[in-house]
């Protein structure tokens, strides 16, 4: 696709300019041409480039040359990929200010004036130390590449299961969560017992069973005090509401009785 | 008997050590380019010399049918198993509010805790809980199915460093978790009894 | 230095053969039961000692971070690579350029790497980065909009073989832009390079 069928179809326009052939010094083979600019990681990458393929010092662009090499670059990539990043329109107009500035007359000799291209030969040297790092990364040694890491397998090993530990927090944090989405639907209303009491109604589930009766009277321990006594008749009497247990008494007066409801 | 060639013996010992299972003798041949195959003979030597270098070390190396495998040495099997210890895996945040509904709600049903997550509870969930010793089941309830009820046990305020379950604060509370939660960082480590805190007002009904 | 003792040392061997990752001393003392646990200096000479026991094998001990493992010797890559089918992945220039710009530079936000690239950076390739567990956020950057700074990982430096961030080659040398040729290419336009400029030396290391 990026091949020139036919001479009348220029790649780019540069500077008005229609062209047709690849410029000579692009070096690339015009089928190669959309994956080799596919390879450039950005203007500096592409900027750097030109200015290796040259042997030059990054020190000393010959920005003029450099730039007219650019734009050749990005009016092709303009042409032959959809996406261009703006970056390098960005990069165009900043090589271009650079090339007018250093058009200007010489400021006179006893005013330090900067190089106009400094900045963009600070930008250069401090992408391509980090191209070059890139590269020392992928040279090491990685693992799974040139090296392996010695494991052997161990049959009987025997697993020692640690079981993951919970904060009181996360556990409070949990309940905060699921009671905020429950009072969202509104039928979901929640009643939520004191918890004394909904301890109580599972300590008394456990004590009791289906197949015999246990006195009313055991459930209750006087030791735990007046606010013990009324846990527990709290309970039973929750119990009792969610039929979870049964009351017996044989005649009045006669000692009350509890089991589980079959 | 072939002399053994030191890089050889090398290639060979790497192999085994990070092949993850057992390699046969062919298998090792493989390993080199045409030009400089080994002969069977000269990988058998390699690993009877293997075996013999290992003879008293913390492996060894083992035929298994037509493979060759290092494996740990029985005897060194207890210290290895410790080394399994680590890397509990977290708890999914659908056990967390399953065990605090049961926490806040008990003696409950899991279709119960479904209705208020809102979201069924897995098997694998109540399993594990119970598998803790956090939870037990108490009873039944007495409807269509006679699903169990499940409460909190002993195991779960000693976890959570509770001496009874009213010590959870209440829930109106819970909704100024932030505030709460400087207080209760406070009272891990779980060693340390609670700072006898004031036994909660009675929680309030949502 | 302790005398090793033998058990020991084949215990820290077993040990470091089976876990495939690094261990710390910290993590093989803990192997041992209480009433016979090893000194951290019992355990470091016994490393040492495994690592010269190994200093001419097919393996080798390699210290990252606070941990130790074995590892094959990187001469031998060749011949394990024949064991897998699998083609090692490689990485984008893209996806390394963020890595090594996040080594050298962590703390750094994702602008900071765009700024120095020239390009965006992808989600992707962060996501990516992120999910191999090679970077991780350290925090947030106190700007408008609080952009996550980045950092590596210890398994940054297990998978790239560095015993610590510092076991990374210098950066190469920022030259002073002072040195910028005197001489401006005034003469515009121009169309061939300038006479001069030789291929540059190799950059100097810091």
């Amino acid at each position: 696709m990026s091949a020139p069928q036919q001479d009348e179809m220029p790649f780019a326009i540069v500077q008005g300019a229609a062209v047709t052939e690849l410029p000579h010094d692009l070096y690339i083979p015009p089928d190669a041409l959309e994956v080799i600019l596919e390879t450039f990681e950005g203007p500096l990458d592409l900027l750097l480039y030109l200015i290796r393929k040259q042997n030059l010092d990054i020190l000393d662009i010959p920005i003029a040359e450099i730039t007219r090499q650019y734009m050749t670059y990005v009016e092709i990539m303009k042409q032959v990929r959809l996406e261009l990043a703006a970056e390098y329109l960005v990069m165009a107009a900043m090589l271009a200010e650079i090339k007018s500035r250093m058009l200007l007359p010489r400021p006179s000799e006893d005013e330090e004036e900067d190089d106009p291209r400094a900045a963009l030969v600070r930008r250069l040297q401090e992408y391509e130390r980090y191209r070059e790092a890139a590269q020392g990364l992928d040279d090491r040694p990685q693992v799974g590449r040139e090296i392996h890491l010695a494991v052997i397998e161990c049959d009987d090993r025997p697993v020692r299961r640690i079981e993951p530990n919970v904060t009181l927090f996360e556990l409070l944090d949990a309940f905060r969560e699921v009671m905020q989405r429950a009072a969202m639907y509104r039928h979901h209303r929640v009643m939520l017992e004191p918890l004394s009491v909904r301890e109580r109604m599972t300590q008394i589930l456990e004590r009791i069973n289906a197949e015999t009766f246990v006195g009313f009277q055991s459930l209750f321990n006087v030791t735990e005090g007046r606010m013990g006594v009324v846990v527990t008749f709290m309970a039973v009497l929750e119990l009792l509401k969610e039929s979870l247990l049964t009351l017996v008494q044989n005649e009045p007066f006669a000692p009350i009785y509890v089991k589980a409801v079959a | 008997m072939p002399k053994v060639n030191t890089e050889l013996k090398n290639i060979v010992e790497a192999a085994l050590l990070v092949a993850g299972q057992p390699l046969t003798i062919d298998k090792l041949v493989s390993l080199f380019p045409e030009d400089s195959l080994p002969t069977r003979d000269e990988v058998k030597a390699a690993l009877q010399e293997l075996e013999s270098d290992y003879g008293a070390r913390g492996i060894e190396l083992k035929k298994i049918e037509h493979g060759y495998r290092f494996q740990t040495r029985e005897r060194y099997a207890n210290w290895i198993a410790r080394l399994s210890e680590e890397r509990p895996v977290r708890y999914s945040r659908a056990l967390l509010e399953t065990l605090a509904i049961i926490a806040y709600r008990q003696p409950v049903t899991r279709g119960e805790i479904e209705e208020i997550r809102g979201v069924g509870v897995s098997t694998e969930i109540v399993k594990t809980l119970l598998g803790r010793e956090w939870i037990k089941q108490v009873g039944t309830r007495d409807v269509p199915g006679r699903p169990a009820l499940f409460g909190t046990t002993r195991g779960f305020l000693e976890h959570f460093n509770l001496e009874n379950l009213s010590d959870l604060p209440p829930l109106a509370e819970l909704r100024d978790i932030d505030k709460l939660s400087a207080e209760l960082n406070y009272q891990l480590p779980m060693d340390e009894p609670p700072a006898a805190a004031p036994a909660p007002p009675l929680p309030d009904r949502e």
